[in-house]
């Protein structure tokens, strides 16, 4: 492993989640180490999102362990993990329709320093600027989704959950959201990003995690993914 | 030789706008008046039960009907809210049981709708009109404004008392109608106020009477001289409302505690067996009329035909400790003197419900309305 | 109503534009769609595609422009009725009636052409008789096994195959879709992609799509939108190259999704 | 927020042996009863139990709690009793006037409450009912709070004599099994699917082509006819009309009826009033405990049996049959 | 002297002035209902018995304790908001994911219980309380009370520093946020559940503060709630459900809308509401200040 000795960051072990009655979480196991982009690779269904709310605290039926900083977070509430220095980019975007769009971007506190300011935001995504004061889900889909990774940059957290952030955007703005990921990463920001985009994942990864049926199943490093293309072709049906 | 059997049910409204007024305390005055009545040495054997008409006419009646088909209830007492009671009534003349109305105050019970198994007791609406316009209006209250509930109930009122201060020389000087259940009435109250009549009548009841007083004392009315007449006030809203407020109020009631040693005495035990509160004249007037039922039957020997038990009511006249000497009319209608009170200042009241002074007495034979006026069938056959 | 098939366009909208509070997201847009053709519709987020979407489907009024459906002017019909004329729209974010299952939405969007619909007194099993062109569609799907379950239960890009299939059913000349493999997984976007493919088959389809490869392989004819307004129309190998699509859209690093 | 839809049981249809039969017994059950049980307890049962059928179609069918249902059973039963007694119609000829107030009034209400959604519909319903409860209070024809008394019973058509409470029970029965027929009907007929369709998912719908408000708005005038039916048939069987079956407390206690039986199940609602109708017979001594009781069910059932009776029972059977075939 | 309509101008103020003062209990109580639906997406059917309560509390304060009007002001409601925050957490909180129809339900069954009870203790016709500041203002068209100018007054005030809060505050925008997605706000790091239930715990107060005011004006009885409930809710509608604003405004307007009915047609006085309430929903179907959502 490339960084093998550091701690990790996130240490995730044995996680089971389920939704009601169905077990969809089988023991998840991956880590994250400071300042690193991980991905995880899966196909539809196969409990990316799932893993993220859970490591959020936001999936209430979970097990196992996540340590995050060393600190056991299974059984904290949400707004607990939040403080510790965690911020998610939901899948679905979750902007609040009865706030502007500029009340979108201030409305997550900042729970520690290190966050980036609000003329930074805009200048990153100078489009969410010009649409300020419009209800936050007037905005396009693209927009929407620029402001859900805008937000959670001000907050000052370490760590980011990034579900499917290119999802929906013209390829300029996949290709601004991977500098943005890398800038970030050079902030000492560390990632967690589920994609689907194998392609724009690769431009920005230092690991790649696989999932399946809710399980890791493989882990490949973003410098052997050439080695390892036919093994990720056959379990990602690429 | 068994005895009789009487099976006596109190129906009325246990939980809502009416329980105090009659409630369990009219469910006590019953079987107070069958253990005063020492039945069982009389040869009958009585029960009381009791239910909840919640003020619909349909749980009334269905009660009513499963007492008379089922459970062989004989005779029904108490049963204020008027339509429920019309109800009853009707139901009761079906079934050929005793239907004896103490709470409500339609006057068609012994009018349209008057029926050879009804007996009316205490009051009705033409009484009550009667005894406050008639007395007011000759003790110098000769202009009058309406505060009418805007409906049925408050119409006939309003008309009645309308016509009783006309005859005696009084003027209506004016009139409002409010919608039932509004909580404010100050826009109404200042209406009043500038009419400048010198009698304010509340053709209302309930809530809507006590918040029309309450607000009356707020913007000074009674102060400033003018008098409110109350048509349809019980005891219990007096209490409710407090001398404070309800001081220098005019109303008509059939019954009051404390005008006779029986009546008194009536009160104590009853204040005693219902944590501190008093009869109102429904209660009274349950206690009387079971009294005359049991005695009918006791005459008659047999509860089970109910037009038989009326008809010897009817002829029988009536005499207890809390009504006196009376009679019940052809038309179901129990005659009594009316009285009309004034409630006293909070410095007049010597003890608990110390809350009337005695103005003027209505005679029996002025009381209630007239035997061939009410159009009831029952009396153009005879 | 007569379908003046000799009209080259079966859509022609012109002077489109709407306005939001003063701010316009569609700006004096005309775009014709030729018939039997598949047309992409493409552009920077905010562009206003969707925006157009609606206008067309008249899930928005136009502030301003007129639209005509084969020749017919629809700019003052109704969502619903746009829906009869034969034009039919999908979602951004998949619709499905959840609770139901796959057969009965399929069955729903069938059950219309029978003009039953508003007969409470009628037997429900008058409807067994659509089965088979149900069950039909949902093979063209590839949903076969899932023909009994609940809509919410099928994983999100069958989703999407379901809701294909129940716009299909209304046998419309005209669809639209709305980035119709957002979201999916690669296996699920060659699918559908040959899927939109084999459907356009005698009908003219219009979408909005992100993905290039998917846009390049299906569309006969693309149009650019940006800031509201048309930046440039022609086929995939012409727009590409245009270096203010690039600029305002593509980026540089484009085509190897 | 996310939000489940308010029913979610599957469709119970189709003829097996077994539901045969047992529609054979409940029949029979049901024509036997008033030599157990008291008759005009009975038709009560009934009357409510239509009624909440009725409340059931908008509920559990389209999603729309209409918290004004009780203009429709009052408005009814007034017109019924009305034409009966001051007009000499018929029983049935008064109904069917009943009946055909209550779809007029059903149509006017719906056109302009049906464009509204959750808890807008509730609260315009509310209002409007409100409106016509005020309405009954001051107009001259009702009777104010005494209410239409004595309405007559007439025969039906002429010959059925329904005077004995006996007659009268078969005759309502009659009535309720044909109007849960048109329910039963309603609910699984094509114009069945497209309502459960638009529940589901409305712009969907709409996308399909169908103009979801029409479907509504149909689905509500049904519902007040049917709900005109129930009120008409309690007027006849009680001789009286009330200010009571106008009051927004009655639209309570049918929603009350519904939940305690299941909305959204078929059935469901007959259960929930013959629970709610029962318990208020018993209640009547209860004296003030009543509206305690009726809350604490609300809220039970609410937070607790949120299927209702026969939704619970349901959900039961299946777990057990899903177990057993597991 | 001019007459407008066959009614003295001086009349006329008169009666503006008194549809203010009505005016100003609708607002209270259209206000609490506003916020708790706009946070909570519950309608909240008890409001109208957390009404009785506060003036029931006030009177209990008085009378069993010793309180006079003044210290009710504050005790009451903090009394009632503490049940009502204890009731969100054991019963409302586990609805918040299901139809919000199942709010509305809950909700009227506690408002059955609660009224039966007080019921049940004190019977229906009610109870008396007094009048803390007797006497009033001859305002020259008519007299004005003194309690009641003041009452007009407090809850002006309330209303406002109410809106201020939850429209122009960084609490106010969490909250409206919390409405929508309450999971992710949460994941942002506020604590939300705490927040939901001194939300609701205020929007009770608020409702308790109107009943305190309204004791010396009207009858201190159990069913003084469940009477002036349903005119709010249409207040509440054609305001804009979830509106502060729209609350505010309305509930004062349409408390001289219906004064001045009170005047010129009184009989129409108690559905004048409910015919405006359908009049606005038909021409602008989100009320008066609602937002689409
Ligand atoms: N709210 C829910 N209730 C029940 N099951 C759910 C729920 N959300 C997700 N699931 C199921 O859990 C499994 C994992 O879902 P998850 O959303 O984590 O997948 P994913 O890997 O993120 O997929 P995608 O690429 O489609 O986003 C799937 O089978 C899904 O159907
Ligand atoms: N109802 C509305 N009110 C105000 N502004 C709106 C509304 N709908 C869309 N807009 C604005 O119009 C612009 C175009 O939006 P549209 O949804 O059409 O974009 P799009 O091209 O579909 O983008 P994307 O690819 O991100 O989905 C956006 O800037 C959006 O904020
Ligand atoms: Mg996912
Ligand atoms: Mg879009």
């Amino acid at each position: 492993m490339a960084t093998a000795n550091a701690t990790p960051l996130l240490q995730v072990k044995d996680l089971h989640g389920h939704y009601g009655e169905s077990h969809v979480l089988h023991g998840m196991t991956f880590d994250i180490n400071p300042g690193e982009v991980v991905t995880l690779l899966g196909r539809n269904g196969a409990g990316k999102t799932t893993t993220m709310r859970a490591i959020m605290g936001l999936l209430r039926k979970r097990a196992g362990s996540i340590r995050y900083q060393g600190v056991e977070t299974v059984g904290l509430a949400p707004n607990k993990i939040a403080r510790m220095g965690i911020a998610i980019c939901p899948e679905e975007r979750g902007i609040f329709s009865s706030l502007s769009v500029r009340e979108n971007l201030l409305l997550p506190p900042v729970v520690m320093p290190g966050g980036l300011s609000v003329d930074e935001v805009h200048e990153l995504f100078p489009r969410l600027e010009e649409r300020r004061n419009s209800q936050g889900t007037k905005l396009s889909g693209g927009e929407q989704q620029m402001l859900a990774i805008a937000r959670i940059l001000r907050t000052g957290a370490k760590l980011l959950l990034l579900d499917e952030p290119s999802e929906g955007l013209a390829p300029v703005i996949v290709q601004h959201i991977g500098e943005i990921i890398r800038t970030l990463k050079t902030r000492g920001f560390t990632v967690l990003l589920v994609e689907q985009n194998f392609h724009f994942a690769s431009t920005v990864a230092d690991r790649h995690y696989v999932v399946e049926h809710g399980r890791v199943v493989d882990m490949v490093p973003n410098d052997k993914i050439a080695e390892n293309a036919a093994r990720l072709e056959t379990l990602l049906g690429v | 030789q068994t005895p009789v059997k009487v099976k006596i049910g109190v129906l009325n409204d246990q939980s809502g706008l009416y329980a105090d007024l009659g409630g369990q305390g009219s469910v006590w005055a019953a079987k107070k008046a069958v253990s005063d009545f020492n039945a069982a040495s009389k040869g009958l054997q009585v029960e009381v039960v009791f239910a909840d008409h919640q003020n619909k006419a349909d749980v009334g009646t269905s009660i009513a009907r499963q007492w008379y088909d089922v459970d062989g209830v004989d005779l029904i007492v108490d049963t204020p809210n008027s339509g429920v009671a019309l109800a009853v009534s009707q139901v009761t003349k079906e079934k050929n049981k005793v239907f004896i109305n103490s709470g409500a105050a339609t006057s068609d019970l012994t009018g349209k709708a008057c029926s050879p198994n009804t007996v009316h007791w205490t009051y009705d609406t033409w009484a009550l009109a009667n005894g406050t316009g008639k007395a007011m209006t000759k003790n110098g209250g000769d202009t009058w404004f309406f505060l009418t509930a805007d409906y049925a109930f408050g119409h006939a009122l309003e008309r009645d008392t309308s016509e009783v201060v006309k005859a005696n020389g009084g003027k209506v000087v004016g009139n409002v109608r409010v919608p039932l259940n509004n909580a404010d009435f100050s826009s109404f109250l200042l209406q009043a106020q500038s009419s400048k009549a010198k009698v304010i009548g509340l053709a209302n009841a309930g809530g809507d009477t006590i918040n029309s007083i309450k607000q009356a004392a707020e913007y000074g009315i009674v102060e400033g001289g003018q008098k409110l007449a109350g048509l349809l006030i019980f005891l219990t809203d007096v209490h409710s409302l407090g001398l404070k407020t309800a001081q220098g109020l005019n109303l008509t009631s059939a019954w009051y505690w404390d005008m006779t040693d029986a009546n008194r005495a009536f009160a104590k035990e009853f204040s005693a067996a219902n944590g501190g509160k008093f009869p109102t004249d429904v209660m009274a007037g349950v206690y009387s009329g079971v009294t005359h039922y049991l005695k009918a039957v006791e005459a008659t020997k047999s509860a089970k035909d109910g037009a038989a038990v009326v008809a010897e009511m009817k002829k029988i006249p009536t005499d207890d400790k809390l009504f006196g000497k009376g009679e019940v009319r052809a038309d179901g209608r129990q005659i009594h003197p009316m009285y009309l009170f004034e409630v006293k200042k909070p410095s007049e009241s010597k003890g608990p419900y110390d809350y009337y002074t005695l103005k003027a007495t209505i005679p029996a034979n002025e009381a209630f309305r007239p035997l061939d006026q009410g159009d009831c069938p029952l009396v153009k056959k005879t | 109503m007569d379908t003046v098939s000799d009209v080259p366009y079966i859509v022609e909208a012109s002077g489109l534009t709407k306005e939001f509070k003063g701010f316009a997201a569609v700006k004096n847009v005309d775009l014709r769609i030729r018939r039997h053709t598949i047309h992409a519709l493409i552009g920077p987020n905010g562009a206003g595609k969707t925006t157009c979407f609606n206008l067309i489907t008249k899930f928005l009024e136009p502030t301003r422009g007129t639209i005509r459906l084969n020749g017919r002017d629809i700019t003052r019909t109704k969502s619903a009725d746009i829906a009869r004329l034969g034009m039919v729209r999908s979602f951004q974010i998949s619709a499905t009636f959840g609770h139901m299952t796959v057969l009965e939405n399929v069955r729903v969007a069938l059950q219309r052409k029978l003009g039953t619909s508003f007969h409470f007194w009628k037997s429900e099993a008058s409807l067994s008789e659509l089965n088979d062109r149900a069950i039909e569609l949902i093979k063209d799907v590839d949903l076969l096994t899932y023909t009994n379950h609940l809509a919410v239960e099928l994983p999100y890009g069958r989703k999407r195959a379901l809701e294909i299939a129940t716009t299909l059913a209304l046998e419309p000349e005209m669809l639209l879709l709305d980035e119709p493999t957002s979201g999916m997984g690669r296996e699920d976007i060659a699918r559908t992609a040959d899927l939109i493919k084999r459907v356009s088959h005698n009908r003219t389809v219009l979408m909005v799509e992100h993905n290039l490869s998917v846009v390049a392989n299906l569309s006969d004819q693309i149009t650019v939108l940006a800031r509201g307004e048309i930046l440039t129309e022609g086929p995939y190998s012409e727009v590409s190259k245009n270096p203010q699509v690039i600029e305002a859209y593509m980026g540089t690093g484009h085509g190897a999704h | 927020m996310t939000t489940t839809p308010l029913a979610v049981t599957a469709p119970q249809q189709g003829f097996s042996p077994v539901r045969i039969l047992i529609g054979i017994v409940v029949l029979a059950a049901l024509i036997a009863a008033p030599f157990a049980v008291y008759p005009v307890f009975l038709m009560k049962v009934m009357c409510f139990a239509l009624f909440a059928c009725a409340f059931n179609l908008m509920l559990g069918y389209t999603g729309l709690l209409s918290f004004g249902h009780a203009m429709f059973f009052g408005g009814a039963s007034y017109i019924c009793a009305h034409t009966i007694k001051v007009m000499g119609f018929t029983p049935e000829l008064g109904i069917l006037a009943g009946v055909a107030f209550a779809a007029v009034l059903g149509l006017l209400v719906g056109l302009l409450a049906i464009k509204r959604q959750g808890i807008y519909f509730a609260m315009v319903t509310l209002a409007l009912s409100q409106m016509f409860f005020f309405f009954c209070l001051q107009a001259k024809f009702t009777g104010g709070e005494d209410g239409l008394q004595a309405v007559p019973r007439r025969a039906f058509f002429g010959v059925y004599d329904i005077t004995s409470d006996f007659n009268l029970y078969y005759a309502v029965l009659v009535i309720f099994l044909i109007g849960f027929a048109i329910i039963y009907r309603a609910v699984y007929s094509p114009f069945g699917q497209v309502l459960k369709a638009i529940r589901e998912n409305e712009p969907r719908a709409i996308s399909l082509g169908y103009r979801a408000q029409q479907y509504k708005l149909l689905a509500f005038v049904l519902s007040a006819a049917l709900t005109g039916l129930a009120g008409s048939t309690k007027a006849i069987v009680f001789q009286l009309a009330s200010l009571t079956d106008v009051a927004w407390q009655m639209s309570g206690e049918v929603v009350l009826m519904t939940l305690v039986g299941g909305m959204g199940t078929i059935i469901g609602p007959v259960v929930g009033a013959a629970v709610i109708v029962a318990m208020q017979n018993y209640l009547a001594s209860l004296g003030e405990w009543v509206l305690v009781i009726q809350g604490v069910i609300f809220v039970l059932a609410v937070s607790l049996f949120r299927r209702g009776i026969v939704g619970e029972v349901i959900a039961f059977v299946k777990a057990r049959k899903e177990k057993a075939g597991a | 002297m001019f007459e407008l309509i066959g009614v003295a101008p001086q009349a006329l103020f008169g009666q503006l002035l008194l549809g203010l003062i009505n005016g100003a209990f609708y607002a209270m109580l259209s206000l609490g209902l506003a916020v708790i639906f706009g946070l909570l997406n519950v309608i909240n059917f008890t409001h109208g018995a957390q009404y009785m309560m506060g003036a029931f509390g006030a009177w209990m304060a008085l009378n069993y304790l010793g309180i006079p009007f003044w210290g009710a002001l504050i005790v009451s409601p903090i009394v009632v908001a503490i049940i009502g925050m204890i009731i969100e957490r054991t019963l409302l909180r586990r609805l918040y994911n299901l139809d919000h129809l199942y709010g509305l339900l809950l909700t009227f069954g506690l408002a059955l219980i609660i009224e039966g009870l007080f019921r049940r203790q004190y019977g229906s016709s009610g109870l008396p309380y007094g009048n803390p500041l007797p006497g009033g203002t001859n305002l020259g068209f008519m007299f004005l009370p003194n309690y009641r100018a003041f009452v007009v007054v407090a809850s002006l005030v309330v209303c406002l520093v109410t809106w201020f809060v939850i429209e122009r505050t960084k609490l106010g925008s969490y909250l409206r946020a919390a409405t929508e997605r309450p999971d992710l706000v949460q994941a942002f790091g506020i604590d939300v559940p705490r927040m939901i239930t001194l939300t609701y715990g205020f929007g009770v107060g608020l409702a308790a503060l109107a009943g305190v005011l309204a004791a010396p004006a009207y009858q201190v009885s159990p069913t003084m709630g469940s009477n002036l409930i349903i005119v709010v809710f249409a207040v509440v509608v054609i305001g804009g459900m979830g509106s502060i604003m729209g609350a505010i405004v309305t509930g004062f307007g349409l408390g001289v809308v219906e004064g001045l009915t009170k005047v010129f047609y009184p009989e129409a006085s108690s559905t004048v509401i409910f015919v405006i309430m359908a009049i606005v929903l038909m021409v602008k179907p989100t009320g008066l200040f609602g937002t689409a959502k």
